[in-house]
């Protein structure tokens, strides 16, 4: 007898995530014309980056987009990166949750495998043409068409070629993807590719960006550093960010022997010494093969460790730009008047997960927006060096920044400033707000410490504004007393009879040498009466007629 | 009658204000920083002599240093100030004293600015020449726009003619900027009554107060002008006369009152001249609300009011019991009340009971 | 001399008011709705008569009615005020405005609410009365402030009092707020002088410009009074004397001559008697700027100045192609000037060149 | 050789989904201690209302909250469902992206089948434990403790139980689902479980919901309408909603012999009619097999459904609440003032999913939040019934809410009124803005519609305003003539002479008839003076003073 319940169920099924992100494409960023465009340039430039750097490689990445038609693209996107292997190629493309990338503590701009994939996706579903891929690992170059299989999540190869190279020369290493996408528009504006490459560049300076926009124009963004930055490695976890359900996880995969080794080699900072100490703070010993340890053990481990004093989790997996990349990125692409850069120390998130911020000011020259009304304040933020162009207001860093007074810093109203604010922040895992990743949850220590880094750039431009505003202030001062000087030698000579050219020769003498000599102590003069006189009859300067009215209100 | 206060001619004006020239000229050929000494003005250099009921200044001074560019636009425009008032008084000229702002006003050669952008930076530096100088503004030829009226039975010499105060119909006599001029011919009144509105003025006149009560009537028409402060001050001083007031019972009222009285603060080194220590107050007072049952007419304090009332409490001029008392008590009601509104009990009842009774009775403030 | 213009007897008016009172008293009793007519007054009921030179007010009127709710309270005011100046005629008082409102104000029986709560209820409630009764404001025995004083060779009798204002020294006269039982006795002059600023009289007085230049000289002090407005009115018609004003060159001042001129939109009903059509303008004017090279003291306009310059060339009475060209040309130099602007040039410029040559010439607007 | 790219391939892994949300676990809800309690509750509840619905029955569902530690609860629910079939709780409770809603075209609380795997993985994650799941279709009781194998995406079955029930005796149906959590706090508020279920009551007035609070505490939202609604069905697809994409998958999928038979029985509103005009606008027979169908045949087609005219999408599988339904239990759980209620015409959102708005507006009486300062304005989001808690901020129905001048209505300020605004929408597919499920993106279609229902409430409730507020102006204009009476009549009588008392008598006769009879045009007077006042030389009350001094500002 079939009940309700069966019935209901007949059509109970599985779906594959591939189907799941198909149905919810906006989650993954492909919402909107201009965004979907955009996404699809971010997912793949990403991906070089990331690769480039791994093998220690300076990069060289180039974008082209052509139109074919009405919201109908062709894109061709290459790397000098180490290349796919062969077998990985329809996993990386054609997979999603499949990668190098997730079970890693290592900071890269991508983090969950599902991007590249989700750019087969988006391609088939509005064009129905499957993607070419062109790759070498420096050996043959391996050229393959291929679709995702969404229904299974994986890919299906419509034609594969394989091409030798000569041994013996060093031949083309790298990776090329060419596809079409339907449903989608190139813009100029603050959301397009371009603006994406744009601030790709200034975030990424060892980068070698050249892109090529629909109207054919061709644009190199040089880079302005050669050297190949450190490959990011990774680290292990710090025992201090680490729940009871990780550890109790990472416990039962483990091949170790007995737990001291397990959590002496599984974790960071956790020495023999810290290893005695927790076993005497847990009521069980530690002899024991982790992949038998209990839940309730864990948890008494998980509270050891809150208790032990660790060193900081190390930071050798995070890879910041760097303050004079930073600079150079900036005086050679915005060209301002004055810029100031700063790399904070790195600090942790969420108990145990390393971060650091990076910020710049730039001010002038091409820095802020273009706009209509002359200039406006731009923020460009960053999540390990990927810009984020979408989803801006729910973002820490647009938090943070709007947080600051800027007014203290000599900044009255920001926004109508030529003035480009920069933020990178940099961790082996960004706490994004959804899969789109364009939006930093707000983590506080992320939150304060952006602020803090940005106060003290505050500080700086405030020094360097008051610096320039004194030598001015100074010549001005000259100025108004040689000016004042005629009037005074004249009124005088009325007063005294006395001859006006020779008053005025001898004020002239009087100021030259008061501003050769005594430049120091002009600057803090201040008028003494100016507040005394504000006190008086409450600061109206209608108090110093007398008799006026004074008026009812 | 008393003498008329120390009114200087003008040579020893002129004297004093070449020999500030010459002061200035010699620093200069000495290639010294010009400069010249000035007493601070405003409430911190302003207190209450309890003894003579005044606001005096104290003796507290600034330098204003031409080479200190914070000074050096304000010594420029003193000295063209000086400059003018010498010639004002040497051809025996008197200029208002925003006609000397205009005077004065012209481009600074090379340069897009003005010698003064505004009368509000030549008028705090005439009164500071005032007081550097020891010179009244009358003395320096300088005088601000005139206000208030005078009547009743006074005859006053002005310029060659001889005007009875009682001979003016309704009207009365314009007060001008500057009495330093007038003489008293001869008067016969047995007090001043300083009535703060010029409608309430009016209906005084018109009940003939002033010849019922015999009586010399002065209406300031709000905040008493100069010249109408020095005329209070001339005749109590020179007619041997008690000073009444009668203003409205609010902040600005009292403090028209106690400016006629103690003077102001802006002009505290002329309180001798323009203020009357001897002056008393006869009304509106917060108790007159309760005697004469004028609830129905007051008017709610404004915030202004209240802010205003609480700066009163905070003068030590204020401190007199008896206006702490009316200060607080008005805070306390929450209201305010007009002289006029005496109407609300009948047209001449002002002139009939409430002035008559009180001053009879000598219910002043003091 | 021509007569002074229509000023009706007490009883008159108490008929008018009586006459009132009973036909509304008899509309009640017929148990038809209490109404009554008033002439609409504003904008919409204003029109400038061409051949007059005056503003009057047209034909168009309101019903004024006890049920309408909209009406009731307004309505009930009107007869309460009907009912004080009835009062004040029959026993030959005077009140301000003011003193009316306190006068009538109370609080409704069983309610928290007052007759009137502000002035502002009661003032515009007089004027319809006027209107509606054709009865002067004076006639009703009320008055507004008084502001004005008048200098010169003409003798006024003042309630009995022959004032000579040519011997009030540097004073004047005050002008009080009625004066139709001013009785000019006898004068010599040639023409009235009517100046805006108190400050400028004291100029023109101190250069004993009405002595050099026989004439009699009116200062308005700001926006004339009703007082002021009447007493030129009156010289100008019974003396037989041309009006000439000298205001500041900037769109308030241009409308305190037109308002002297052809009377004011709110009472465009006493045009007639307030408003002086022969009156004409010597300064300042935007030509002046040029003409005597003032460039360096004027002011720029602000934006308030800029907005009421295009209300003025809005108004009928502004459309004569002299001012219109004056106002446009302030307009196009962004600039105003005031009077005491030409003392950049001397202090005796005005008194001894500018306003001699330009009244001369005949250099004055229409 | 190994190349760098086989280095850095050696990680390559594929993760399952349940890996994805675990570590992404912000993306379903969980974050924050508050919120993911109240997430837990949406999930168990949603999932209940669902299932009673499809079968008919009148829900019946328990809350329990025990509060175990700091940050430690016990959750049961229950519900009088259908129950499970046994062959199926593992894949519902352990197996993200399994379940019997994702394929269909139809109105369901839930969507995508990760909601209640997410429940058992939070569960677990925080405290090891596994779910209890005691549920029966009717004959058996199952009685379940399972985890999720997180890497595997599949359920871990701990132990199972199997009771009869007697076959004769009408046994227990339905679901009781046990678990604990850490990290989670209950606390009263808008975002709590309490607000949560108050909300589903007011959105599901057939549903009889019962909630234990942790303090021991129990509420019961009783049902204000004893109807079992229409359960929901599945509909098929409108053509003009349908992508490229969404046609091939379909055709390639489809076992019909051609593809006429296909288009007429795979969507609604293709009649044969309308295959043959479509027929005569593609360059090919329908009579192909549809499974044969190219990318670029598909594309005709669809080019084609964009040219025909179809009936407009069935509305068959909308279930709204309905008005009376909602004001029925907006006056029971509001007891408002007033209170109006609409449903809206079905219409259709990106391009063929049918939607349907419903709007209410209560006033007064309990409505509007309690605040320290009085009531407050209150906004209650439902998508298909369900209460939208979190993520205002970029939800459509806020921004629709937003956009309304509601002082055109007679609320001034409608922040500070005691009012609530109850907006549901319902459609066979939400377009939410993530995983999580609180916010509904921005479709223009949606925000129009509400935007035009809540105008609709709004000139209904100014009507309402109006007509009590002329009822209360009447009896004060009455008032006020009285008041003003004796005032005339002392005035006249001093003008005339006559006597007082007489003319009053007379006066309140006068106007006795003139609020008997006249009623009507007296509401409609109007002071024909103001506005005439109000030009006379730019409306200054000061104009009316003579010769006053205007001023130079």
């Amino acid at each position: 007898m079939a009940t309700d319940a069966d019935k209901l169920f007949k059509d109970f099924k599985e779906i594959s995530v591939t189907e799941f992100f198909r149905k919810n494409k906006a989650h993954l960023g492909y919402s909107g014309a201009i965004r979907s465009l955009t996404t699809v340039i971010h997912e793949l430039v990403t991906n070089s980056l990331d690769a480039c750097e791994e093998a220690g490689i300076l990069p060289e990445v180039t974008v082209e987009l052509h139109e074919l038609g009405e919201e109908h693209y062709r894109f061709v996107e290459k790397d000098n990166g180490p290349g796919i292997p062969l077998k990985h190629i329809s996993s990386v493309f054609g997979k999603m949750l499949a990668g190098t990338k997730f079970h890693r503590n290592i900071q890269l701009r991508g983090q969950q495998g599902i991007g590249v994939s989700g750019v087969t996706m988006f391609s088939q579903m509005t064009t129905g043409k499957p993607l070419k891929i062109r790759t070498s690992t420096g050996t043959e170059i391996n050229e393959i068409e291929m679709m995702v299989d969404i229904s299974k999540n994986k890919a299906e190869i419509i034609s594969q070629n394989a091409a030798e190279q000569s041994p013996d020369v060093a031949g083309w290493r790298g990776t090329e993807i060419e596809g079409e996408l339907k449903d989608v528009v190139y813009k100029q504006g603050e959301k397009s590719p371009y603006e994406y490459l744009r601030r790709t560049a200034l975030a990424n300076p060892h980068a070698r960006i050249t892109f090529t926009s629909p109207d054919g124009k061709t644009t190199v963004f040089e880079r302005s550093v050669q050297d190949i930055p450190n490959p990011p490695v990774a680290v292990l976890p710090h025992p201090k960010g680490i729940t009871v359900d990780d550890l109790f996880n990472m416990a039962r995969a483990s091949d170790f022997r007995n737990t001291s080794a397990f959590l002496k080699h599984s974790f960071s900072r956790i020495s023999s010494a810290k290893v005695h100490e927790i076993e005497s703070m847990v009521g069980f010993p530690l002899k024991r093969r982790p992949n038998g340890l209990k839940w309730e053990e864990c948890e008494q481990l998980v509270r050891a460790f809150k208790k032990v004093k660790f060193l900081a989790p190390s930071m050798e997996g995070l890879r910041p730009i760097g303050e004079t990349q930073i600079n150079n990125a900036m005086l050679s692409i915005l060209d301002p008047q004055f810029s100031h850069c700063q790399s904070r120390s790195p600090l942790v998130h969420s108990g145990g997960v390393p971060f650091q911020i990076e910020v710049g000011i730039a001010y002038g020259g091409s820095a802020g927006r273009k706009t209509a009304e002359g200039p406006r304040a731009e923020l460009l933020r960053f999540a390990n060096r990927s810009p984020l162009l979408f989803d801006a207001g729910g973002c820490a860093i647009t938090k943070a920044v709007n947080s600051i007074k800027w007014s203290r810093y000599g900044i009255k109203k920001i926004e109508e400033e030529p003035v480009t604010i920069f933020v990178n922040v940099v961790s082996t895992y960004i706490p994004y707000t959804s899969a789109g990743k364009q939006s930093i949850a707000y983590e506080q220590e992320i939150i304060e410490e952006i602020k803090k880094a940005l106060m003290e750039i505050g500080r700086h431009f405030e020094r360097h504004h008051a610096r320039k505003h004194r030598a001015m202030e100074m010549e001005n001062k000259k100025k108004a007393l040689m000016k004042y000087s005629k009037e005074v030698a004249g009124a005088l000579a009325k007063l005294t009879g006395k001859d006006s050219k020779e008053l005025l020769e001898n004020l002239k003498i009087l100021i030259e040498k008061r501003f050769e000599t005594g430049a120091l102590d002009i600057e803090d003069e201040q008028d003494p009466e100016k507040p005394e006189i504000k006190k008086a009859g409450g600061g109206n300067l209608t108090d110093y007629m007398e008799g006026e009215d004074e008026g009812k209100p | 009658m008393k003498e008329n206060l120390s009114k200087k001619e003008g040579p020893d004006v002129v004297k004093k204000l070449g020999g500030l020239g010459f002061q200035i000229a010699e620093d200069i050929e000495r290639h010294e920083s010009p400069k010249f000494v000035v007493p601070q003005r405003g409430l911190g250099n302003v207190s209450f002599d309890e003894v003579d009921n005044l606001l005096v200044l104290g003796d507290k001074t600034s330098t204003r240093s031409f080479l200190n560019v914070a000074h050096s636009k304000k010594f420029m425009q003193s000295i063209l100030i000086a400059a003018k008032a010498d010639e004002l008084v040497s051809k025996g000229k008197t200029a208002s004293i925003r006609e000397l702002y205009y005077q004065l006003k012209h481009n600074i050669e090379g340069t897009k600015e003005n010698t003064f952008e505004d009368q509000s930076e030549s008028d705090p530096l005439i009164v500071d020449l005032e007081v550097a100088l020891e010179v009244l503004r009358e003395e320096l030829h300088l005088k601000a726009d005139d206000k208030g009226t005078v009547i009743g039975n006074i005859v006053i010499e002005d310029s060659g003619d001889r005007i009875d105060c009682s001979k003016l119909g309704r009207s009365g006599l314009a007060i001008p900027s500057i009495v330093e001029h007038y003489n008293f011919v001869k008067f016969d009144a047995q007090y001043i009554l300083v009535i703060e509105t010029g409608a309430m003025f009016d209906r005084l006149v018109e009940e003939k107060y002033h010849i019922k009560n015999n009586c010399i009537m002065v209406s300031t028409k709000g905040q008493a002008a100069r010249g109408c402060r020095r005329l209070v001050n001339r005749m109590s001083n020179e007619l041997q006369l008690p000073v009444i007031v009668f203003s409205d019972g609010d902040p600005w009222g009292y403090y028209i009152y106690s400016v006629l009285k103690a003077g102001s603060m802006a002009l505290a080194h002329e309180s001798k001249r323009l203020g009357t220590p001897e002056a008393k107050f006869v009304g509106m007072t917060m108790t007159d609300i309760d005697t004469y049952d004028l609830h129905s007419v007051t008017e709610k304090l404004k915030d202004v009011d209240k802010k205003r009332i609480d700066e009163l409490l905070q003068y030590p001029w204020f401190q007199k019991k008896e206006w702490k008392k009316e200060l607080k008590l008005m805070k306390q009601k929450g209201v305010r009340i007009e002289q006029q509104a005496l109407a609300s009990k009948s047209l001449e009842f002002v002139a009939e009971e409430y002035l008559p009774k009180k001053i009879e009775d000598g219910e002043l403030l003091p």
